[in-house]
């Protein structure tokens, strides 16, 4: 790990930009923080374009505080809304071709372990439902097969926010979007359960109403990824552009889910539970 | 190859004009540099930065990540050397912490981005820029966009191979080079270069 | 389903009545597909392609398809459409940039399996670095596809062209896949006055019957039937049989040029032939050399233009014959690497007439001042 | 049309409810000191998710 | 499990070390290279004809010549993990043919415009429709605008040459951009030919990822926050330019190459009897197929000189023109259907008239002697009845 | 170079409108027999970031496309564009035609303009118009939706491009019937618009009301000063 | 199929080639003949070049005598073995891309209900593991999830035996081949299991070891998929070239492994689709 790379040279310390001087005096890299010590710290994501409300930041600002080593860790994106807000995160972030986030994901863990073989260096996936579940599934699943010790974190908005709000795999059945226009005629992909029998061998369901719920997953997910194997969270985020609600209601939107498709569930081995629970 | 008879002049040279490497310029071997898309002596082209740096009104250092962050053994030293070089040709410093596209965007006064590092020569009304401790290739796509669409005079001190698109580029920069260069400057200010009108000076 | 007349062909493009709408590229996308007769579409979200899509969707909705849905990845879809058009119906969907390249693999599958669909490739710029912006590369990539190519200068063109590309494709002599190109965002986001059809008229149906392979419907001899073959020895023989394909592929490609003269009329536009330079480019750089191409003849420059409206087949003829009257040539371009000039100066014999560029990328525009300033060089 | 959250100070218990669940970085920050919450309104959207999370009706959303 | 081999410098590897002939496949030859060349990891998909390739880098994997490899899910999937093992730091190589290479298009600007030294081998052969496996270069039309640079070998010997070069060349600082090194399918990669290796015990130096144009995805190297390919969030003018100015500098990074092609690989090209006024002008196997028929054609006492293009992109425009200046005709033979080596030189010369594109063969024909003499023959008549009826 | 045609810039942020009222005006323009393109700003811009719109209106047929980059008329939605310079289109007034025209969304004209602004405007002879804008969308029109409306109110006030009647039909149009097709955000601003009045009629009455109140409002600003 | 099809214009009987003669006389079109007819009509597939041994050959067979409807049977096909078998397939069929082939029957599948609209066309994909499980699984399941009325099945031998041994996702753990110099490293992926969860209304995992049983397999498997919705079949038939057994030990090698546990027949059925098949084929049929 380096904590150097957040280290300005002192004589130029005075003239970094006020940002950078919080995230080196009160950044998250020295000491550990979660999610409960949100607004005690500089958060490792700055300001973001994300619509009011929206439940993609939220769940992006959720997940960067509960990182455990965010000084090592890189996060590989897909285009998406959540590029938005993960290109303002103060770590490596990479962003290339629309649904190989974990195909880049497993050859850059792989070459991380090449090259810092004593070193954890997490490699966290983070994208939208579009570029997991539809365009990116084979990669998604692939990695996974392969026992890839990578996080797989979806931020389930439950539509292509991005592009204008067009149906995806994740929609829910009935659900009239852009090019749904007679509403949507299949069910929810059940990537949950996919993952279950794909090889993860810890997973959780959860919302972004429930934030310590998703702070403890994705820690959980981060730390067993380095020891075991795959791991996935998915997150509802809702969107209120697209599902055209209030923004200040997106949160009951999800503890609403949370009573109906989107009940809370985790799912882990019962070496993955042994080792969780010595920690 | 032929020299090329391309220049390499402070602009605006106009709507994206090509990089200077497809008009024929290429990079000094070592012991070289290359002061306006021309091949020179490396000595020649310290005293044209010297002079350069002396006469402007309003000469500002963009130190990149590369010397901000004191990730590797050395960085601190080579970061010290920038300093006194800085201070010998009375400059300003404005940094390069990162490369991101900001949201919602730069504050041109305290920062310079590789993306539109015009906005920061613009709004500080820079005419002598030095660059140190970029990566390269975002270095040359800052040195293209200044070129294309300002009057500022660009000099990169570039650890590498140098770039083609500064009006003045050093290659392979380490930190006796970096005292070579302050060494020159020290000189030729002794020597009483008259120096352009304007503030400048260390913030 | 909506109620329409069928029409011929003829009928629909030079005869009807037309009405001006003021809309943008994508409307004018679905108002051509409204009259196309079109029995399936199949859509991805890709800007800035998407909302024509969405707005197909919604005129399948108001009866003017038979099927639509979204496809899950761009290769997917580009499966999908050709999986129907084997199937013998008319397909159409839509992509752009990054959308071209993830399905690459498929387009010369369309070519060489002979179907005629017909694919509206709204461009955009390629990752990496990513952008979302108009540009003209991806253009370059599919020179060798064996689709035959056109390129829209703006709505009324996209309109136009996607409902005569139909046409084309389909013919029994041609039958091949047509994409039909317009710069994304200059052309799908600007709204401007477009004249079409009325809506109750569509095209003639889709034969299947008519096409140059069997259709894959259990309908139609011979029953033992493979789309397409393996040449799957690896002999003489084989390889011949599998040169000769590729062979009716660029004759059917030739054998287009017919159609497209008499759809399309012509493969290039020019105005003022004579002059002694020649600005030659396609799509919506059209209409920015439009604009400077009048301001340099309103200053008494000797200047013309040609409109490339046929990438493949390319009007090799004629810009030849055009180029060896000119000085110069100038090929303006949206995009970094200068196709279009690399075509012309493979066709014009002394290539020392041709000036490449301006060019902008990235999602620039071109301001006609810049293309200006290069005819006043060039005539200079 | 630009709204930002308001904290009534007297309101605040500091549960920090309201920071977990805004989708803006640094808007809403915790005082160790007093135990209370913040707004730094520059930032604030306005989305007034906090307003509905906030079991001591503290924050509300305004025009600024 | 790590070998023990030597770090030399490559000038040593390529023009210093004692050789030794071997009589091995192409797909050896590319073993042979990734052996030598430092390789930290490799990925691999099966497509015939580069299959037995990355069978054999597998081989070296399991006696520990690179530190990780394994099969991906599909050629997309495998260009987009050398990707992502590339932004880690380290050396990476994979290879694929014709439909793979089509598969995984999208991933090839990526590359380019992430200024990554990623070195992929593309066996090249026909794309569907109709499926062929054998070899036909069409691809090559198809990646020559996706800033990639590209080097066109002739046999295995080449192939074996170009591929340690190509990490070299690729790797600069100032270039640093993906190399494709391409050969003809089969002809290449299934054809046992004399190669001359430099000892197994030594390989070039490794890949240093502090030397980078760009930031190294491993956080050690600030800035920390990064991010490649940063340019989408912004519509306006400023981010176009910056988007235009990054694909300028992709451009660039490859006239920088041109040097190091020229240093390394001996130039871009290779011209035999320069003094001819009729050449032939080829890449990859057309080369040999035309050095045939330059002998037959010497009997018949017709003097024709060779062009060879070695590099593809960057493409040795200046150099052809100088070299035909006096010619009067040249003949472009090709292995695929569109003729694009034709089209880029004649885009390259001034008079294109004298440009004969052609004889083409693709689907898996190969092309005799015999058919680029009848080509020059016939050429040389229409010029000559050309001449006679101007007269 | 094109003495027959007017070009204008909009800039605001977004959720302002901009690209709504381009389009009002570029189809009114149209319904007045006028030539005329219009597109926004292409991007993927959320609410509150920098967003502009572009319209050609003329007498002959428009064929350059793309963004304007040299304006005779240049809107500002917002005074944040150019105070905290909330927009990428930098230098802000770089490429406007010389006797060119600047219209701002403000209630306060001091502190507008920087010094080395002003002078630039003032070498190209070009007129600054200040508009109250938000101010009489809320008071005529009973919401800040409506501030697109009341910055074309401004522009007709100064210029009359199209006439009232056919922004009226724009309007009708624009928010009657048919699907339109808007980006999502765009789409959800509309239903909230929607919904702050029962009928259509209403709707449209209101707009035209904030449009002539808008165009009484309009003071230059004097550059001299 | 257009009663045409099958029937040679007049006039041109005698020249017709043999074959042709007996798949008109004596073909399964608009016959009732299964499995265990084999022998006794023409077969749909004439000879094919697969290796001597060759249990996908072999299960090939036994699907194509299993087709309910076969003269309204549409085949799509992917890279592979199999697909140097179909040229000489006496039904339509479509070999378009590695992988693609679930897209490609997709929009074929709903390209056919438009013009036919009153008609039953059966669209059966059948492609190897890798085609199924790695380069084309995005595809498979899609199709699955969006319940399009397909039948896919995959004829599992293990490997990428086409492309001369390689490693599959359907490979087993530790198995040493082509591009997995250290062995496998992960297990065989859970396909059938993957496809119940998918949204797949019949599932069965057979092989061509019990021969009438995979014929009524494949056949409940596309009448399902005309009714209810997407069906999936995975026939384990091991590969004598690639795993160097000898041709006669195909269905030995079954035998054993289905011995040892590691190859388990099974039937996931929906109880809609459950509800389907009992009405079909009585509760007295069940086994």
């Amino acid at each position: 790990m380096s904590t150097k790379i957040i280290t300005p040279v002192d004589e130029f310390a005075d003239c970094l930009p006020q940002e950078y001087k919080e995230l080196v005096a009160r950044g998250p890299y020295r000491e550990p923080r979660s999610v409960e010590d949100l607004g005690t710290f500089k958060e490792i994501i700055e300001e973001h374009p994300h619509c009011a409300g929206c439940g993609v930041s939220l769940g992006i600002r959720l997940l960067a505080a509960a990182l455990p080593s965010p000084e090592d860790t890189l996060i590989v994106g897909t285009p998406g809304c959540s590029f938005f807000g993960l290109v303002q995160t103060a770590l490596n972030y990479s962003n290339t071709a629309f649904g190989n986030q974990n195909a880049v994901a497993a050859g850059l863990k792989r070459m991380l372990q090449i090259r810092f073989p004593h070193v954890h260096k997490d490699v966290v996936v983070v994208a939208g439902d579009g570029g997991i579940a539809d365009i990116g599934l084979d990669l998604t699943l692939h990695s996974w097969f392969r026992q890839e010790k990578i996080t797989t974190i979806m931020l389930d908005n439950e539509v292509y926010a991005n592009t204008g709000g067009q149906e995806s795999g994740m929609s829910r059945q009935g659900r009239v979007l852009n090019m749904a226009p007679q509403g949507k005629r299949f069910p929810k992909i059940p990537v949950f359960e996919m993952a279950k029998v794909s090889g993860c061998v810890y997973g959780v369901r959860v919302t972004v109403a429930s934030p310590r719920k998703v702070g403890r997953a994705v820690r959980n997910a981060i730390l067993v990824a380095r020891e075991f194997g795959p791991t996935y969270v998915q997150i509802f985020t809702p969107c209120p552009t697209n599902m055209k609600f209030s923004p200040n209601q997106t949160l009951k939107v999800a503890k609403e889910a949370e009573k109906d498709h989107y009940t809370y569930e985790e799912f882990l081995s019962t070496e993955v539970a042994t080792y969780l629970a010595q920690l | 190859m032929t020299a090329s008879e391309y220049r390499v002049l402070p602009g605006p040279e106009g709507y994206l004009p090509p990089a200077a490497a497809c008009m024929g310029v290429t990079l000094p071997e070592p012991g070289e540099a290359l002061v306006e898309g021309k091949i020179v002596p490396e000595e020649d082209a310290l005293q044209r930065i010297a002079e350069k740096l002396l006469a402007a009104r309003n000469p500002v250092f963009f130190p990149g990540p590369l010397v901000l962050w004191a990730w590797r053994e050395g960085v601190a030293e080579k970061a010290k050397a920038v300093l006194e070089l800085v201070e010998a040709a009375g400059a300003r410093v404005i940094p390069m912490p990162d490369y991101r596209p900001k949201y919602p965007m730069i504050n041109p006064a305290v920062e310079i981005n590789p993306n539109h590092p015009n906005l920061t020569i613009w709004h500080n009304r820079i005419d002598v820029g030095v660059f140190v401790g970029v990566h390269c290739h975002y270095a040359n796509v800052a040195l293209k966009i200044i070129r294309g669409g300002t009057d500022c005079y660009t000099i990169a001190l570039c650890g590498e191979m140098g770039h083609e698109d500064a009006m003045i580029t050093l290659r392979s920069v380490d930190t006796a080079k970096l005292r070579r260069l302050t060494e020159a400057v020290k000189a030729l200010a002794q020597a009483g270069l008259p120096r352009a009108a304007g503030e400048h000076g260390r913030r | 389903m909506a109620i329409q007349r069928v029409v011929t062909p003829e009928h629909l493009f030079f005869e009807a009545e037309r009405e001006k709408q003021f809309i943008t590229g994508s409307e004018a996308v679905r108002e051509a597909i409204r009259r196309a007769n079109v029995d399936l579409a199949i859509s991805y979200p890709i800007t800035p392609q998407s909302e024509s899509m969405h707005l197909v969707g919604d005129i399948y909705a108001e009866g003017y398809l038979k099927e639509y849905f979204r496809g899950e990845s761009e290769f997917a879809v580009m499966a999908e459409v050709a999986g129907a058009s084997m199937g013998g119906v008319r397909v159409f969907t839509a992509t752009g940039g990054p959308g071209t390249l993830r399905a690459f693999e498929m387009f010369p599958t369309w070519a060489g399996a002979r179907l005629p669909i017909v694919c509206t490739f709204l461009t955009r710029g390629v990752n990496s670095p990513l952008t979302i912006q108009p540009d003209t590369i991806e253009m370059a990539f599919m020179l060798d596809t064996g689709m035959l190519m056109f390129h829209a200068e703006n709505a009324q063109d996209l309109y136009d062209m996607i409902l005569k590309a139909f046409v084309i494709a389909e013919q029994p002599d041609v039958h091949l896949p047509v994409g039909v190109f317009a710069d994304g965002f200059f052309v799908t986001h600007t709204r401007e006055q477009v004249a079409v059809a009325p809506a109750d008229l569509k095209l003639p149906p889709y034969d299947p019957y008519a096409a140059p392979v069997p259709v894959m419907d259990m309908e139609s001899a011979p029953v033992r039937q493979m789309r397409d073959p393996f040449v799957m020895k690896s002999n003489f023989i084989s390889y011949a049989a599998h040169a000769s394909w590729q062979q009716e592929i660029l004759a059917a490609q030739e054998r287009a040029r017919k159609y497209v003269h008499r759809y399309l009329e012509g493969l290039v536009d020019v105005e003022h032939p004579e002059a002694a330079v020649l600005v030659v480019t396609s799509g919506t750089m059209v209409s920015q050399s439009r604009e400077a191409v009048a301001v340099a003849r309103q200053q008494g420059l000797d200047i013309g233009l040609v409109k490339v409206k046929s990438l493949r087949p390319f009007p090799r003829e004629e810009i030849k014959t055009l180029a060896r009257q000119a000085r110069t040539i100038i090929v303006p371009e949206y995009n970094r690497v200068g196709w279009l000039c690399r075509e012309v100066k493979a066709v014009v014999e002394d290539t020392t007439k041709v000036i490449g560029g301006p060019r902008v990328f990235g999602g620039m525009t071109m301001p006609p001042e810049v293309v200006l300033a290069q005819i006043r060089r060039c005539c200079a | 049309m630009y709204a930002a959250a308001k904290i009534e100070l007297e309101k605040c218990i500091g549960c920090k409810l309201c920071i977990l669940s805004c989708p803006e970085p640094n808007v809403l920050l915790y005082l160790p000191e007093t135990k209370q919450v913040s707004v730094n309104q520059q930032r604030c959207k306005g989305c007034g998710l906090c307003v509905v999370i906030c079991p001591k009706d503290a924050l509300s959303v305004s025009s600024i | 499990m790590t070998r023990q081999q030597r770090e030399v410098a490559p000038e040593y590897l390529f023009f210093e070390a004692p050789g030794k002939q071997v009589f091995i496949t192409g797909s050896e030859a590319v073993a042979e290279a990734v052996k030598r060349g430092n390789v930290d990891m490799a990925i691999a998909y099966p497509i015939t004809p580069q299959s037995e390739s990355m069978h054999l880098i597998g081989d070296l994997y399991a006696q520990g010549y690179l530190k990780d490899y394994y099969r991906a899910e599909n050629e997309f999937a495998v260009m987009a993990a050398v990707h992502g093992a590339s932004l880690g730091g380290g050396r990476v190589f994979t290879a694929t043919s014709g439909p793979g290479t089509l598969r995984a298009m999208e991933m090839f600007p990526v590359w380019a415009g992430a200024r990554q030294p990623i070195v992929c081998a593309f066996m090249c052969r026909g794309v569907s429709l109709p499926p062929s496996i054998q070899p036909e270069n069409i691809e090559m039309a198809m990646l020559l605008d996706t800033g990639m640079l590209m080097f066109h070998a002739e046999d295995a010997q080449d192939f074996f040459d170009m591929i340690l070069r190509a990490y070299v060349i690729a790797e600069q600082p100032d270039v640093h951009l993906p190399a494709g090194v391409f050969v003809d399918g089969f002809f290449v990669t299934h054809t046992r030919s004399a190669v001359m290796l430099p000892p197994e015990d030594i390989k070039l130096p490794a890949y240093d990822p502090r030397r980078t144009p760009v930031p190294i995805f491993d956080m050690e190297t600030p800035p920390m926050r990064t991010i490649r390919d940063p340019l989408l969030n912004k519509s306006n003018f400023i981010s176009y330019l910056a988007n235009a100015s990054w694909h300028q500098e992709v451009i660039a990074a490859a006239e920088r190459a041109r040097k190091y092609i020229r240093r390394y690989m001996g130039g871009l090209l290779e011209v035999e009897d320069s003094s001819a006024k009729i050449f032939l002008a080829a890449s990859g196997t057309a080369v040999s197929q035309s050095r045939e028929a330059i002998r037959v054609l010497k009997d018949e006492g017709i003097q024709v000189g060779l062009i060879k293009i070695k590099s593809i992109r960057p493409f040795p425009a200046e150099e052809i023109a100088t070299v035909t200046s006096h010619a009067e005709l040249i003949v472009v033979p090709e292995f695929n259907m569109g003729g694009w080596l034709a089209r880029e030189i004649k885009a390259a010369l001034d008079n294109n008239r004298r440009v004969v594109g052609g004889p083409r063969v693709f689907g898996g024909m190969t092309m005799p002697a015999e058919l680029i003499v009848d080509e020059v023959k016939n050429a040389l008549r229409n010029r000559s009845r050309a001449q006679r009826s101007n007269s | 170079m094109r003495n027959s045609k007017t070009f204008i810039r909009m800039s605001g942020l977004g959720g302002q409108g901009v690209v709504t009222a381009a389009h009002i005006l570029g189809m009114a323009a149209a319904k007045d027999g006028l030539e005329s393109t219009v597109n926004p700003f292409f991007g993927a811009e959320k609410r509150l970031a920098p967003a502009e719109s572009y319209v050609r209106i003329a007498t002959e047929k428009i064929y350059e496309r793309g963004e304007v980059l040299f304006p005779n008329i240049i809107l500002i939605f917002h005074p944040h564009v150019i105070t905290l310079g909330k927009c990428y289109t930098m230098p802000f007034f770089a490429g406007l035609q010389p006797g060119g025209m600047v219209i701002v969304n403000t209630d306060r004209a001091q502190d507008l303009l920087r010094e080395d602004e002003r002078a630039g405007l003032m070498r190209l002879e070009a007129r600054v118009y200040c508009v109250p804008a938000t101010r009489v969308a809320v008071e005529v029109g009973g919401t800040e939706l409506s501030t697109n409306i009341a910055m074309l109110g401004g522009l007709l006030g100064v210029q009359k491009l199209v006439s009232q009647e056919a922004v009226k039909e724009a309007l009708l149009e624009r928010f009657g019937g048919g699907k339109f097709v808007a980006s999502g955000t765009t789409a959800a601003l509309d239903d909230v618009l929607k919904s702050k009045f029962n009928r259509l009629a209403h709707l449209v009455e209101r707009n035209v009301a904030v449009l002539t109140a808008a165009g009484g409002s309009v003071e230059e600003y004097h550059l001299g000063d | 199929m257009s009663e045409g099809l099958f029937r040679i214009s007049p006039g041109f009987e005698e020249v017709m080639p043999a074959e042709y003669k007996e798949l008109v006389a004596d073909g399964p079109c608009g016959r009732e003949v299964g499995v265990s007819d084999l022998g006794a009509f023409k077969e749909l597939i004439e000879e094919h070049p697969l290796c001597a041994g060759c249990s996908a050959a072999l299960a090939l067979r036994l699907i194509l005598a299993s087709l309910p409807k076969p003269e309204d049977t549409v085949i799509v096909g992917s890279t592979g073995c199999s697909s140097l078998a179909f040229t000489q397939v006496a039904v339509h069929n479509i070999h378009s891309l590695f992988g693609n082939q679930n897209a490609v029957a997709a929009g074929l599948k709903r390209a056919l209900r438009l013009r036919f609209p009153d008609k039953v066309k059966d669209v059966v994909v059948i492609a190897g593991d890798g085609a199924t499980v790695d380069i084309g699984l995005d595809m498979v399941m899609q199709s699955w999830f969006r319940r399009e009325h397909i039948t896919t099945i995959m004829l599992d031998n293990e490997v990428y035996a086409n492309t001369g041994g390689q490693e599959s996702g359907m490979s087993l753990r530790g198995m040493v081949l082509h591009m997995a110099p250290l062995g496998k490293r992960f297990p065989k992926v859970a396909l059938p299991e993957i496809a119940r969860e998918a949204g797949c209304a019949y599932v069965a995992a057979i092989s061509p070891a019990q021969p009438k049983r995979l014929g009524r397999v494949v056949r409940r498997a596309i009448l399902v998929a005309r009714e209810v919705g997407p069906t999936y079949v995975q026939i384990f038939c091991p590969c004598p070239t690639n795993f160097k057994f000898r041709p006669d030990e195909s269905l030995q090698k079954i035998k054993q492994r289905q011995k040892e546990g590691a190859f388990q027949v099974r039937e996931y059925v929906s109880p809609e689709a459950q509800a389907f098949l009992a009405e079909l084929e009585g509760a007295d049929h069940e086994e």
